[in-house]
């Protein structure tokens, strides 16, 4: 299959996931699009490296894996740590610094 | 051969010299520094000598290597008498300041210290002979006015600073711009950016962009000023200023403007100013008629003053945009009068203001009859302020309408010449209604102060000195003020530039270099190199009786007969 | 001594004197200040003779203008402005009038003014006057003229508000002012425009060239350059439109009146013109403007003379006629004639003035007519006064005023065509000043003795209750103490009478210098100056011969009927004012027009004033909140602080908006980048 | 098998090279590990004495490694002057938000150890992303910098704004760096390359300036970049983190990230892409533009001091862009010293603020109001600073602008220099009404400080939220009454922000008069950049 259709793909979760951020008011759930979105990029990055059979690509492909790891984490560290602080899980709720 | 940044950094160091002294003694060190400054200031203007070259005591090093800046002053015919206005007006705006409760305010250091660093960034302005550090102090002498105002100011006085400030901030960061356009657009291909005035001047800037780049610095110098359309800060930042400060603000500040004018839009951009003279010139008669008639109305003494100066200071521009000698030279010397003329009124409105808790035309009335010797020393400043004959306004005046009259148009001169008219009216509107008549309902009208009339008296021996002998001011100016001048008359249109040079034959040498470099784009020759031939022969200096054979002009012999003149 | 010599310390006398009695005004004490004042114009006065002599003493060899320069005024482009006099028969003439009046005038101040609170500050005043006019005078290029002309206006602002604490004072002196600033900027225009073409202020130099630079029938712009220049000689010569102020000016103490208003401030216009004969001679036109305007204004002033009821502004008016008629002859070319009318003039208008001064202190500071009457036999001295002062006015053979104002008469009328018809009005203008001149000494003279009069009779001096204002009627505020409550007058002032008798003599005795075609020293004096003019105008005998007639005649006639109306005791017993109020009455529109001054103050008022003021107060109100704080300032900071208002709203604080606008913020650059290929 | 061994010999590490970065990760692992000691004066000194030396020995380093030109760990990071002055910012910047950690109540509710920790390795991260000259040490230098900020910025648990800033600036960050990956991927495709000088060669070569994939990518890369530097449509996290996050935090994040993000910016743009010049300059200038006027234009009706800083940041990443957008040594030059510049500036400004902050309670207008009066030092410090800030001449903003515009007016770009300079005229406006409030003295604003010292200040926030009645229960040891009232000990500060504000104070003064030295500096910065004239 050409590259074409995985760029397809690509392109199609990257929109899907940025739909999620926008739309959705769970934050857990936010952190899912997020998922979503880096990992299409890596779906972008593999079919290229792929393509120009550069090596190198996949190792980029890597590096954002963990990449994408650790911001899940910290994203969650901090959701917890607003529920403790009697704050709904909810998105909307934090408008408390604007203007 | 001084060196010129002594004068320039010396009213700085005293400023900080003030901070560190106990702050009761800090006034009395202020003053010392601007007395000091002062000395040092005239020591210079004696030491220029008018004929030779037209640069001198010149310190010249690098600021900024990497963009071109320069670090240059210079002693010009254009701001020599404008720097010495400048110390003298710093001097008497410190005294003023040491002996009014403003002087021992608990924030006493706060005033010296912002007196001193403007007195510096006004020095520095005058002196800059390079066109960036000229804009850096331009836009540097602003801010110690503003820490002035909002701290010792009266009635809402931060909105006002600040609409002030912004305001002119408007046209200097405007002329930021212009000025590296300017220093840019001047370069030929592959030379070394230079932002030294007379090397742009050589170098010629592209005619094409000269118009909105005199744009640019035309409404920085006009918002400075004010001029009429764009005075809206006018009204507002006089009322919030304290007086001592205003009189040296009114009267200092707005004349770097002009010497701006002189030394750097019109040199440099001659194309530029040939086409947009017009504008100038209705923009300078507007001011003139509209500031007078709002001057006779008014009923606040300070805001008289603030309109007659945005009067007088469109007849400046009139004669600065005559692109005429005479009419240069004349808005010169006019601008040092009314410099002399604002520090004397402003204190008059000061005592006026001390005996009447306000400074509502309407309360006071009478002034004079307890106040002799205010009344006369007021007297002489009025007739100063508005320009009566025999005083160097006058004189100023006469250069200014000639210069118009010749240089831009007659209907022009006529119309200016209403706004002499209004200025006899509210000088002397300004002067009955505060002094003459009964006493008014809220005055009590007593003698000033002895220190009051000593320092109201200093304006007036200035006013008297200079109306004796205004020749000094005029005859340094009448040179570097044709070198300025020149290139953009020929611009408007040939034939001027010969007239000019036809008048006044002694600016033959100087107008060579000027001549060549008028030809627009990349002349060589300097024009500033070339110093002036000797100067007219300064005749008539005889005391002795000479019967003046007027046909030939030459003194004739007691005996010998004349035809022409009676038997 | 040089004449020149003698002219600089004529000029630098009166300085010297203001700046004396100014420095140390608080310590001359009593009439020290008055005398000091004296001395000094005295002492010029007699440097006046010596510059005289010396100049007489040269009329063999040297020549007899003398330009003399300390130094460089301003040099400038082509302007080069020296410090330098010019002395020459015509200033000396000048010199002459001003320096001896000016002595009298002192004279007469030093005891007319005792008892007031600002005596040293007018003598101050009154030297620094005389110093402005002599520099008028002296001048020997235009700046310097202009610059005297500039003092002299100041200084008469001066003495008019010298009681400052009147407000009617202060405003006579700032309307006073500002005309003379109009004529100053008429001045200064007219200046420049000759500097266009002559390139050089100096009087010499542009006289002498006046030929070449503006051609035999002189130019356009010549013409202009003097109709300017003649705005200037009108505002100070109180010609009309620009004579307004010279009425009010009366509200300045008398003495000032009878030197400014009378000798020599109001003849400066006439100098003015009499210099410049050389160019006007090249322009016609300026000629016949000049003499129109002086025949209107002698004729308008005569008409209002006859209806004012202040005593000083009767004499003011007359002033302004006798000034018209210098300016006409001068004008049209009788040079040597305006100028002898001029010096006569001086004489018995400051004598009239001082005797108008004796009266009105015999009356306590009252100066209306309707209230005066019988002052004959308790004043006789003034009364005396007034008969010679009254009959040189009028033109009455022998005396000054007679011969010099026929002689101008001549001179107009020899110039032929259209200027016989201003013969004519001159003529009636005679009569008409005979009328008022009379009818002004016989209301107060003639006809049963007034109180005051009769306590005077007893040789008492009334005192008035309250001090008022003569113009305003409100009371005085003499608490300061002027304007001083002690009032004298001639026959109890030694020094008053001095100068009045001196000036009474000259007034008769004034014509023998020049008795035409007998005995003419002043035009044989002022031969040099005038010499080119007087090869045009040539004066025959036969029309000098019948203006004497006519005009002694036409003085004669106005006695008479001045004599009708208001002196002679009616048969039918009525009061003597009933004829001129049935005069009054049948001419009662006209009578209005005159009291009312011809409504000029009115329109001036109206064109003028008014607009200015308005377009001010609009402007300062109106025009400076909306245009300028509204739209300028408050339109830009309007608009950034809604764009404010915008961005802070779009802050929402919602984290979705944020992560929304950077994703549409993407998209869009993607877009705008893939149509760029 | 001895193939093997001998394949797998141990990679040729230029170890001086990477020195200074290394430097900051053993400062992270020391900090973290003292941190764990139980004695109050471990974790209140010898932690912030310790990051900081780490800070000093790294800037050290760096000067060290000044002039070697070359890359380091095969290519994926340059060591050249362009990486080391960027080391030497956010080493500045990081010593700077130690010294106003001390005695902040963030490391206290952190833990000392981690919160150094997590500063030294962010700056760590600022130290790769500067020097990184592939994709993926680009993106990882990104990441490795941003997530410790998240954690900083939320720092403060029992404060709810704080969480807010760091929620928001994760997800808002997350999504920042998702589209620049999906850049970074685009152009990987488009040219096969992955370090920067390959995709130099490539796009001169195959004429790929007109190549949907590659043109795509440098959009979203820019969409990444420009968010990180907080450029105008990009922009609007940076007022709620800056004015949620703890002061320290604000001050860190406004000055290291800036210096690395623009430091990114010179080198992808004039190294990588700039062959394609001819088509991001205008995009990048329109930016620029859109940041100057948004960002001095949101800062004026501010009320919180942090907030109005943060959108004045915006700005100012609208003046520095100016430089990159020109693409010369000259635009080099001018937005290296713009960013210089800019930190000490910002670092002067943030010690005030977080010091009248400690005093008052709150960063409101009023906590500086009568400054002058109180403490004239720190007063003098925010005047020079906001000065600066609005280009004033004497300081060194002025220069700064000078150089700029001058940069801008030599290429052509003076329209752009003339929305710099209308946008300066605006910020003249918000930074002259904080110098008139820092000396006026009418009375009513000033809080009187004097007499709270000492006991618990409530904290008043400039607009309190009706908070729902649902989460009103009180936590244990938090002040009854209002919501989430964290206790503030209103207490002098600490002698080192003191220093700090004067310091920065009297430099923004003494480079503004002497630029002297700091130009020869840039100079040879710019002269790191090949391929620019």
């Amino acid at each position: 299959m050409s590259t074409g259709w995985y760029l397809a793909v690509s392109a199609i979760v990257f929109a899907i996931g940025a739909g999620g951020v926008t739309t959705r008011r769970n934050p857990l759930l936010v952190l899912v699009c997020l998922e979503l979105m880096l990992n299409a990029g890596n779906l972008a990055i593999v079919a290229f490296a792929r393509m120009h059979g550069a090596t190198e690509g996949h190792v980029f492909a890597l590096v954002v894996m963990v990449v994408a790891a650790a911001e899940v984490v910290v994203g969650l560290g901090i959701v917890v740590a607003l529920y403790r602080n009697r704050v709904a899980v909810d998105v909307d709720e934090l408008r408390e610094l604007h203007g | 051969m001084y060196h010129l940044s002594v004068l320039l950094w010396l009213p700085a160091a005293f400023a900080v010299l003030g901070l560190l002294v106990p702050s009761r003694t800090t006034r009395w060190v202020a003053v010392v520094g601007a007395l000091l400054t002062l000395a040092l200031s005239v020591v210079l203007v004696l030491d220029f000598e008018a004929t030779g070259p037209a640069l001198q005591h010149v310190t010249d090093a690098t600021w900024i290597s990497a963009l071109g800046v320069r670090y240059e002053l210079a002693l010009t015919g254009l701001n020599m008498w404008l720097a010495l206005l400048a110390t003298v007006g710093f001097a008497f705006s410190i005294v003023w300041a040491a002996m009014t409760p403003l002087g021992v305010d608990r924030r006493a250091k706060h005033v010296f210290f912002h007196l001193g660093i403007a007195q510096s960034a006004v020095l520095g302005a005058l002196l800059a002979q390079d066109l960036i550090l000229f804009v850096a102090f331009f836009d540097l002498m602003l801010i110690p006015f503003f820490f002035l105002t909002a701290q010792f100011g009266n009635g809402d006085r931060v909105p006002a600073t600040i609409k002030m400030i912004v305001y002119t901030l408007v046209g200097s960061l405007l002329m930021l711009v212009a000025a590296i356009a300017v220093g840019v657009l001047a370069t030929p291909p592959g030379a070394e950016v230079s932002y030294n005035i007379q090397e742009i001047a050589q170098r010629g800037v592209p005619e094409g962009s000269q118009g909105w780049l005199f744009a640019c610095f035309a409404a920085a110098f006009l918002v400075k000023m004010p001029q009429f359309p764009i005075h809206g800060w006018l009204a507002d930042g006089y009322k919030a200023m304290p007086l001592p400060v205003l009189a040296v603000f009114s009267g200092v500040l707005s004349k770097v403007a002009v010497y701006g004018f002189l030394q750097i839009a019109i040199p440099l951009l001659p194309q530029g100013t040939a086409d947009l003279r017009w504008v100038v010139l209705i923009i300078a008669v507007v001011s003139i008629l509209y500031a007078s008639t709002v001057a006779l109305t008014t009923f606040n003494a300070r805001m008289v003053l603030a309109y007659s100066s945005v009067a007088q200071l469109g007849f400046i521009t009139l004669g600065v945009m005559s692109l005429r000698p005479d009419g240069a030279a004349g808005a010169l010397l006019q601008s040092v009068n009314h410099g002399v003329a604002v520090f004397g009124a402003f204190l008059a409105v000061a005592i006026l203001g001390h005996r009447t808790g306000s400074e509502d035309l309407r309360d006071m009335g009478g002034a004079a009859t307890k106040a002799p010797v205010f009344a006369v020393l007021f007297v002489v400043v009025t007739y100063a302020v508005l320009a009566m004959p025999g005083t160097a306004n006058f004189v100023g005046e006469f250069l200014i309408l000639r210069g118009t009259w010749e240089g831009s148009a007659p209907a022009l001169a006529i119309v200016a010449s209403i706004g002499v008219a209004l200025a006899a009216v509210y000088a002397l509107r300004l002067f009955i209604r505060s002094s003459h008549n009964r006493v008014g309902p809220v005055i009590q009208p007593r003698e000033g102060a002895r220190w009051e009339l000593a320092l109201l008296a200093v304006p007036v021996l200035l006013i008297i000195a200079l109306a004796v002998h205004p020749q000094q001011t005029v005859e340094a100016a009448d040179q570097a003020a044709t070198r300025s001048v020149l290139s953009a008359a020929a611009a408007v249109s040939p034939d001027r530039a010969r007239d000019i040079l036809a008048d006044d034959p002694s600016a033959q040498a100087a107008a060579e270099a000027a001549q060549s470099a008028a030809g627009g784009t990349g002349a060589a020759g300097g024009a500033g190199g070339a110093g002036a031939a000797g100067g007219a022969d300064a005749s008539g200096a005889a005391g002795a009786e000479t019967a003046i054979d007027p046909a030939t002009g030459q003194p004739v012999d007691q005996t010998a007969q004349t035809e022409g003149a009676g038997r | 001594m040089s004449p020149a010599e003698a002219a600089w310390i004529v000029l630098l006398l009166p300085l010297l004197g203001a700046v004396v009695l100014g420095l140390g005004f608080r310590v001359w004490r009593g009439i020290t200040a008055g005398i000091i004042g004296t001395a000094a114009v005295g002492l010029a006065f007699v440097f006046t003779l010596i510059t005289l002599f010396g100049l007489l003493g040269r009329d063999e060899e040297g020549t007899r203008q003398i330009a003399s320069s300390l130094y460089d005024y301003v040099s400038v482009g082509g302007v080069d402005v020296k410090m330098e006099i010019l002395v020459d028969p015509l200033s000396v003439v000048m010199l002459l009038v001003v320096t001896g009046v000016s002595t009298l005038i002192h004279l007469y101040s030093i005891a007319y003014m005792r008892g007031d609170a600002g005596y040293t500050r007018f003598f101050a005043y009154l030297n620094f006057f005389v110093f402005s006019m002599l520099v008028l005078v002296l001048a020997g290029n235009f700046v310097l003229l202009i610059v005297g002309w500039g003092f002299v206006g100041a200084a008469s602002y001066m003495l008019i508000s010298f009681w400052y604490r009147r407000t009617s004072a202060t405003k006579a002196g700032i309307k006073a002012f500002v005309i003379n600033v109009v004529g100053d900027v008429g001045l200064v225009l007219g200046v420049i425009l000759l500097l266009k073409e002559t390139n050089s202020v100096d009087f010499l130099d542009t006289f002498h060239s006046a030929k070449e630079t503006f051609g035999e029938d002189g130019s356009g712009s010549l013409t202009a350059a003097l109709l300017l220049i003649m705005v200037g000689a009108f505002a100070k010569s109180a010609q009309m439109p620009l004579h307004t102020w010279l009425p009010d000016a009366m509200e300045g103490p008398t003495p000032v009146s009878s030197l400014i208003h009378a000798a020599t401030m109001v003849t400066a216009g006439v100098y003015l013109i009499a210099r410049l004969h050389p160019l006007m001679e090249l322009s016609p036109t300026a000629q016949t403007v000049g003499a129109i305007i002086g025949c209107a204004t002698l004729l308008v002033a005569g008409t209002i003379g006859l209806v004012q009821t202040d005593l000083k502004r009767v004499i003011a008016y007359s002033t302004m006629s006798q000034i018209g008629y210098m300016i006409m002859g001068v004008s049209a070319g009788a040079y040597v004639a305006g100028m002898f009318h001029l010096m006569t003039h001086a004489f018995f208008k400051a004598l009239l003035f001082m005797a108008a001064g004796s009266l009105i202190s015999a009356m306590a500071g009252e100066q209306n007519m309707n209230k005066m009457g019988g002052f004959r036999k308790a004043m006789p001295f003034t009364f005396l006064a007034f008969v010679i002062g009254g009959l040189a006015l009028s033109g009455i053979p022998p005396f000054s005023g007679f011969f010099s104002k026929d002689e101008i008469l001549a001179g107009v009328a020899s110039e032929g065509g259209w200027h016989w018809i201003l013969w004519g009005a001159g003529i009636f203008g005679a009569f008409l000043t005979a009328v008022y001149t009379w009818r002004m000494i016989f209301r107060a003279f003639w006809g049963p003795p007034v109180p005051e009069a009769k306590e005077l009779e007893e040789g008492h001096l009334h005192h008035a209750a309250e001090h008022r204002n003569p113009a305003t009627g409100e009371i005085e505020d003499t608490g300061v103490g002027f304007p001083g409550p002690e009032h004298h007058i001639a026959e109890r002032a030694p020094a008053m009478r001095m100068a009045m008798s001196v000036l009474a003599v000259l007034a008769v005795v004034g014509g023998i210098l020049g008795i035409p075609h007998v005995f003419t020293p002043l035009e044989h004096f002022l031969e040099p100056v005038f010499e080119e003019a007087h090869a045009l105008h040539h004066v025959d005998t036969s029309i000098t011969v019948l203006g004497l007639i006519v005009g002694s005649l036409a003085g004669i006639a106005g006695i008479a009927v001045a004599y009708v109306i208001w002196a002679k005791p009616t048969t039918r017993g009525e009061a003597s004012t009933a004829i001129s109020s049935g005069w009054q009455r049948r001419f009662a529109p006209v009578h209005r027009l005159f009291v009312n001054k011809w409504y000029f103050d009115e329109i001036i008022d109206l064109l003028i004033v008014r607009p200015v003021r308005g377009f001010g107060r609009w402007a300062h109100d109106g025009f400076e909140r909306l245009v300028i704080g509204g739209a300028i300032v408050g339109g830009t900071t309007g608009a950034v602080r809604g764009a404010s208002a915008v961005v802070r709203r779009l802050q929402s604080g919602y984290l979705r908006t944020y992560s929304a606008v950077v994703l549409t913020g993407a998209a869009v650059l993607v877009i705008y980048f893939l149509t760029q290929s | 098998m001895i193939a093997l061994t001998a394949a797998a010999q141990a990679p040729d590490i230029d170890w001086a090279g990477l020195s200074s970065l290394l430097a900051l990760f053993a400062g992270a692992v020391v900090v973290l590990l003292v941190g764990l000691l139980r004695s109050r004066f471990a974790r209140e000194t010898l932690v912030p004495v310790l990051s900081i030396v780490a800070f000093a020995v790294s800037i050290g380093l760096a000067i060290w490694q000044w002039d070697e030109e070359g890359s380091l760990m095969s290519g994926a990071l340059a060591l050249d002057p362009l990486a080391m002055i960027g080391v030497v910012g956010v080493g500045v910047a990081g010593i700077a938000a130690v010294l106003l950690s001390i005695g902040a109540t963030a490391p206290r509710e952190a833990a000392h150890g981690e919160y150094h920790a997590m500063m030294l390795i962010a700056a760590a991260g600022m130290a790769m992303f500067v020097g990184a000259q592939n994709l993926i040490t680009t993106f990882l230098g990104l990441e490795l910098l941003s997530i410790p900020l998240y954690i900083l910025a939320a720092t403060e648990l029992h404060r709810r704004r704080s969480l807010e800033s760091g929620m928001k600036y994760l997800i808002v960050g997350s999504v920042g760096s998702a589209t620049l990956l999906y850049g970074f991927a685009l152009i990987f495709g488009a040219t096969g390359q992955l370090d920067y000088a390959g995709i130099a060669a490539a796009v001169g070569t195959e004429g790929l300036r007109d190549d949907p994939l590659m043109l795509a990518g440098v959009a979203l890369v820019i969409v990444g970049l420009a968010f990180k530097a907080s450029v105008a449509p990009f922009h609007q996290w940076t007022p709620d983190v800056y004015e949620g996050a703890p002061t320290p935090v604000t001050a860190f994040m406004a000055t290291a990230t800036k210096v690395a993000a623009l430091i990114a910016f010179l080198r992808l743009f004039d190294v990588a892409l700039v062959g394609t010049s001819g088509t991001w300059a205008p995009a990048l200038a329109v930016l620029a533009a859109i940041a100057m006027i948004v960002g001095n234009v949101g800062a004026l009706g501010q009320s919180s001091l942090k907030r109005l800083m943060a959108f004045s940041s915006v700005a100012q990443a609208g003046y520095m862009l100016v430089g990159v957008v020109v693409a010369t040594q000259l635009g080099v030059q001018a937005t290296v010293f713009y960013v210089l510049a800019y930190v000490v500036m910002t670092v002067a400004a943030f010690a005030v603020i977080e010091a009248a902050e400690r005093e008052t309670g709150h960063d409101g207008a009023s906590s500086i109001a009568g400054l002058g009066r109180r403490r004239p030092l720190h007063a003098i410090a925010l005047t020079l600073s906001m000065l600066g800030l609005a280009g004033v001449p004497a300081t060194v903003g002025f220069i700064a602008k000078l150089r700029i515009v001058q940069s801008a007016a030599d290429n052509g770009y003076t329209w752009l220099a003339i929305v710099l300079v209308v946008g300066s005229m605006i910020s003249f406006v918000y930074y002259l009404r904080v110098v008139a409030r820092v000396w006026g003295d009418d009375p009513e604003t000033t809080t009187d400080v004097a007499a709270t010292r000492g006991q618990t200040v409530a904290v008043e926030e400039p607009e309190a939220i009706p908070a729902r009645a649902g989460d009103a229960a009180s936590v244990p040891g938090l002040v009854p009454g209002g919501n989430d009232q964290p206790v503030v000990v209103a207490d002098a500060p600490r002698l080192p922000i003191t220093v700090l504000a004067v310091v920065s104070g009297a430099a923004i003064v003494v480079l503004g008069v002497i630029p002297g030295p700091l130009m020869n500096v840039v100079e040879d910065v710019a002269r790191a950049v090949p391929g620019l004239f």
